[in-house]
């Protein structure tokens, strides 16, 4: 994709519990819900097995945004995955943004197996904030070649 | 000036499952330019690097004769945790890949001449002793050398590798071909047994012979004590070495034992090099 | 101080006379000005090695990881506070250790003194009284040793260790850091873009040598996770963007765990300030969870605990 | 052609001899001269951002110099052996390239220290052999003319003369410069040095008393290096003591950081990666470290050097031992950055003195 273009379109990378998140987006398919394309999914177990390294890996390989999304408190799967998670992405949250990290990169949000129209909406909210941030600079590991080297 | 960290490239031409277990794979890797076929001489014993752009480069030992031009053969052992081996298993026929080398200094096979050979092989270290084999069993050099006795161990017949090589040279009359596994198998025709008591058993001759050994750690230390009581001494025990390298051309730093390093000085050591040597492989 | 020193000694000498111990380790001078060693002590008659004054800035808990022989450890405030986590990770049994507690009112920071000197060659220096005299070609300094902390001694809440076998000394009275979060307060206020700024130029000084993480008491994963290979989460050269995420998720592993003892920032070699990181979670830590790390043993660290009501405004 | 040679070297040291050749400039006009070599050769020197840290780098112009310093942080190796250097890109399907040398102009270090310069001509051991050259850092050092500052200001944590070294030592040097307090003193060592000086505008034929100055100061530099190592039968000592315990106590305060090897002017090891970003990827050499459980991790898992013990035992015996053996040198030129830098402050001639005390 042709960043300096102005066709340019986010790419945005989507880790998303296989027993609520996922099932939302997949609710919000056989609902025929229009949501934008520019998100890819990765399916996770549990929000409880998104390492931060995940996140700050894709930033770091050129996605434009990321989105994280599990189960609402208290309807873990596992029982309590979520809520370790919550308390993790809290830090993580904080350290990118003060890192300088541009805020609304990194977006979290609970979306139940019902919520097909939570999951459409949160996705087109998430592109539009992204879309205004424009191409992820930061943290992007360098066209090859010309590297930002020290 | 030739860069030597440059890969040639080569082609892969055919894959050859070789085990049971199915993590052993040959790989025939044919130069994609002639001029690479012609200008790359080795020596048996000798190894290259192989390398995959995006996944990285490591050392293997050429399994194939030095006598079979163009075509070269390499038997590599998938690890889980090693990510050229997986790549490479991974890959289909027809894809093309690089290779540096030839590299270290392969069996001294000028010393080898007028001699008998007793090779001692086990698991999939047969690799360059195979090498071996067929260079000395090549029409235009079998009549230099002495009696080539074969001396293969597997843990059982699934993991005995080269099994066309072995079929063919026991039809031949000028090589003798011994097998073992460790638990009998019905239908084996082959010895029984771990290696070193079989070798003991058979107890070859040392009088004008060289024993070329190469196995696990473990095989080669039981053999080595059975080959020093039948009275080989350590100048015509020969071992090939392995250790982890990067540029395999003595400039890396990391695969010396002691003030040798085993891409340069190496892989191949007589056993009393060895001896002087620190110990640490 | 050597007063301090002398009790120490004493200590050391009985633990290894009554044979409670095989090894203490301690400090001893180093075999430069401005330096002391961490040193293993065996035989009783050694004792006299020990040293303890304000330039013992190693932290020795390290040392205590995967041992296998029973040993006394000298231990600040802080190193106590690391120790403290590394028993609640199952990383030491108690029983294998004896802590040997020392007061402390800080440690002297030498590139802080080189900075004052100009980078003039230190040759010789020695305190009494809280006073550090440096003696090198041409000069001779009487230096205010308060002047000269390291950043994490100025933001130290716990002189005295929380937790010991064995106190040497009284404990100090312990005081209210000045301006604690300062200079992350004034980051914070920055934009976005400058914080950016701010940390590439000083992760750029980064030459992937690993001593932070080496020097780290806390970290003491079999492998790292930069050095993983399958799969390879970030490069090995000193692009920014490598380096840049190997310090964020080194500091994130950090998470409710680093005692702020300054040794990451002690060990590099290219003087980065890596606490800009650690203390920044360290403080959202306290913030959000009211923890800190290594006050008590038993506690359960942050991110290995929760509640339900925990914020998260954050998620949509 | 044998004869033509010996009448040059004879020429030479009577030029020397006679101080024909030695020529000063004041201390004033040397921003000048740096000016007019960055003119027309790509120029290093020694340079510093907060004026403590120095390090060498390219400058444009001569007053970006800091020619009062006692040595960079890192060692100036990187100019010739980087951190981490392309050896080819490709793309996917495509064949590899090597990167062109960035320019075929020639470059000039000014002012590396005679401990550094030395180290060179170690690391020409290793990288500039006959069997298999590594054009990577053979292209960058033919293509570097060499202006070895001398070390007046020997710091407390060098030992150059404890391994026969010395900090006025003039080899690998293309000039050697000697600060005269009020000027410079330039003494060409190689013809490319002589004919390089007679390009410089304005220097000045050198006095008698120059030279002789720049005598009393290497007198005095020499003196303040008071480390020894005993140097005679260490190899020998080394190789008995291998398998001693010692190496136990040795390594028991090393924290197995790469601070030693990096910062180290002689060590030379180096892994070798592949990084890809979608499509395009390149093969890097980046430095590697013997003090890193990885360094000689296999993917079977074994590994050969498995603990802190082995790691140390390997860094000291490669430097005087297997180097010893294999380049008939020692592989260290007693800078003191390893000792500076360490972490836990371990001392690399501590080290070799508990060794050689061994009974």
């Amino acid at each position: 994709m042709d960043k300096k273009a102005g066709n340019w379109e986010p790419k945005i990378l989507a880790f998303l519990c296989s027993w609520c998140s996922y099932a939302g987006a997949d609710l919000a398919g056989v609902s025929r819900l229009q949501y934008p394309t520019n998100i890819r999914i990765i399916k996770v177990p549990c929000s409880g097995r998104i390492n931060p390294v995940f996140i700050v890996k894709a930033l770091q390989v050129g996605w434009d945004g990321v989105l994280v999304s599990g189960c609402h408190p208290g309807d873990c799967h596992y029982l309590s995955g979520n809520y370790y998670a919550r308390r993790r992405f809290t830090i993580l949250n904080r350290l990118l943004e003060y890192a300088g990290i541009e805020q609304g990169r990194v977006h979290f949000a609970w979306i139940s197996a019902g919520e097909g129209k939570k999951f459409a909406k949160t996705v087109g909210e998430v592109t539009e904030v992204i879309e205004k941030l424009g191409p992820a600079t930061r943290l992007v590991k360098a066209e090859l070649g010309n590297g930002k080297k020290k | 000036m030739k860069n030597p960290y440059l890969p040639i490239p080569v082609r892969l031409n055919k894959v050859t499952l070789e085990n049971e277990a199915k993590d052993l794979k040959t790989f025939d890797l044919a130069f994609v330019n002639p001029q690479d076929a012609k200008a790359f001489k080795f020596v048996a014993g000798q190894f290259a690097m192989i390398s995959i752009n995006g996944i990285g480069e490591a050392p293997f030992g050429i399994a194939s004769s030095p006598m079979n031009g163009g075509v070269l053969q390499f038997t590599v052992k998938r690890y889980p945790r090693g990510v050229l081996t997986t790549a490479l298993h991974n890959l289909s026929v027809s894809q093309v890949l690089g290779l540096r080398g030839p590299f270290g200094n392969g069996y001294p096979v000028k010393e080898l001449e007028s001699k008998n050979i007793l090779v001692v092989g086990g698991g999939f270290a047969l690799t360059t002793l195979r090498s071996l084999a067929n260079y000395v069993l090549h029409k235009k050099n079998r009549a230099k050398f002495g009696k080539l006795t074969m001396f293969v161990a597997a843990r059982n017949p699934g993991e005995m590798l080269y099994k066309e090589d072995l079929e063919e040279w026991s039809k031949r009359g000028d090589i003798e071909v011994i097998q073992t596994i460790d638990n009998p198998v019905e239908g084996w025709k082959g010895k029984v047994g771990y290696a070193a008591p079989v070798l003991k058993e058979l107890a070859p001759c040392p009088e004008n012979t060289y024993a070329v050994v190469c196995g696990p750690a473990i095989m080669i230390k039981t053999c080595l004590f059975v080959l020093f009581e039948l009275g080989f001494p350590p100048e015509r025990i020969v071992t090939s070495m392995e250790m982890k390298m990067k540029c395999g051309i003595g400039k890396c730093g990391r695969c010396n034992i002691g003030s040798k390093y085993v891409c340069m000085d190496g892989p191949v050591f007589t056993h009393k090099q060895l001896q002087e040597l620190s110990g640490e492989y | 101080m050597m007063d301090l020193q002398t009790k120490l000694r004493e200590e050391a000498k009985r633990l290894l006379e009554e044979k409670k111990v095989d090894v203490v380790i301690g400090y001893e001078d180093g075999s430069m000005a401005l330096r002391t060693t961490p040193c293993f002590v065996k035989d009783p008659r050694d004792v006299e090695r020990l040293v303890w004054n304000a330039l013992c800035e190693n932290n020795l808990a390290k040392y205590l990881i995967g041992r296998t022989n029973k040993a006394a450890v000298i231990a600040k405030g802080c190193d106590v506070r690391s120790i403290v986590v590394l028993i609640n990770e199952k990383q030491l049994e108690k029983e294998n250790i004896i802590i040997i507690g020392m007061p402390c009112a800080g440690i002297i920071d030498r590139k802080k003194i080189y900075a004052y000197l100009g980078g003039a060659d230190v040759k010789q220096a020695n305190i009494e009284n809280g006073i550090i005299n440096v003696k090198g070609d041409g000069f001779e300094e009487k230096l205010n040793v308060h002047d000269f902390l390291h950043d994490s001694c100025l933001a130290c809440r716990y002189r005295n260790p929380v937790f010991c076998d064995i106190l040497v000394g009284e404990e100090i009275p312990e005081v209210e850091p000045k301006d604690e979060y300062g200079k992350i307060d004034q980051l914070e206020e920055k934009s976005s873009k400058e914080r950016w700024q701010y940390f590439s130029k000083e992760l750029s000084k980064c030459v992937r040598c690993y001593a932070c993480r080496q020097a780290c008491p806390l970290c003491y994963c079999k492998t790292c996770f930069v050095d993983q290979s399958f799969p390879t989460w970030f490069g090995k050269s000193t692009d920014i963007s490598d380096t840049f995420s190997f310090h964020l998720v080194r500091a994130l592993h950090m998470t409710g765990r680093c005692v702020d003892c300054g040794a990451c920032v002690r060990a590099c070699p290219n003087n980065i300030d890596l606490r800009m990181l650690t203390k920044k979670i360290e403080k959202d830590i306290k913030e959000l969870f009211d923890s800190e790390a290594g006050l008590s043993i038993g506690e359960n660290t942050p991110l290995a605990s929760f509640s339900e009501d925990d914020p998260q405004d954050f998620i949509g | 052609m044998k004869i033509h040679l010996w009448l040059l070297f004879l020429k030479m040291t009577l030029k020397i001899l006679l101080g024909e050749l030695m020529k000063t400039i004041k201390k004033d006009k040397i921003a000048k001269l740096l000016d007019f070599l960055a003119d027309k050769y790509e120029l290093f020197a020694p340079t510093s951002k907060d004026g403590l840290v120095v390090s060498f780098e390219r400058i444009e112009e001569g007053k970006q110099a800091k020619l009062r310093f006692y040595n960079s942080n890192e060692a100036p190796k990187k100019l010739f052996f980087p951190q981490s250097e392309t050896l080819f890109s490709y793309s996917k399907g495509g064949r590899e390239t090597v990167p062109e040398p960035k320019t075929e102009q020639q470059r000039i270090i000014f002012g590396l220290k005679p401990c550094d310069t030395k180290s060179l001509s170690l690391l020409d051991k290793v990288f500039d052999t006959t069997d298999f050259k590594d054009p990577y850092y053979t292209q960058k050092r033919g293509n570097t003319i060499i202006f070895t500052l001398a070390c007046n200001r020997p710091q407390s944590s060098c030992f150059c003369t404890a391994l026969g070294l010395g900090p006025f030592l003039k080899e690998g040097a293309d000039v050697f410069v000697v600060d005269l307090d009020d000027k410079y003193l330039f003494e060409p060592i190689t013809q490319t040095g002589e004919d390089l000086l007679k390009e410089i505008p304005g220097l000045e034929e050198a006095a008698e008393k120059d030279i002789s100055y720049a005598k009393e100061l290497a007198g005095g530099a020499e003196a303040k290096i008071t480390t020894k190592i005993q140097l005679d039968s260490l190899k020998e000592k080394l190789d008995e003591i291998f398998n001693e315990s010692v190496w136990d106590e040795i390594h028991q305060k090393c924290l197995g950081c790469g601070v030693c090897t990096y910062l180290c002017p002689t060590c030379h090891c180096f892994d070798i990666v592949d990084e890809q970003v979608n499509d395009k990827g390149k093969r890097i050499r980046i430095w590697d470290s013997c003090m890193y459980p990885a360094f000689t991790l296999e993917a079977s898992g074994h590994n050969p050097k498995p603990t802190g013990k082995e790691r140390m035992r390997q860094r000291i015996m490669h430097k005087f031992n297997y180097f010893v053996e294999t380049y008939d040198e020692i592989a260290c030129v007693g800078c003191g950055r390893c000792l500076r830098n360490c972490p836990a402050c371990m001392d690399i001639t501590k080290v070799i003195e508990q060794i050689n005390n061994l009974k």
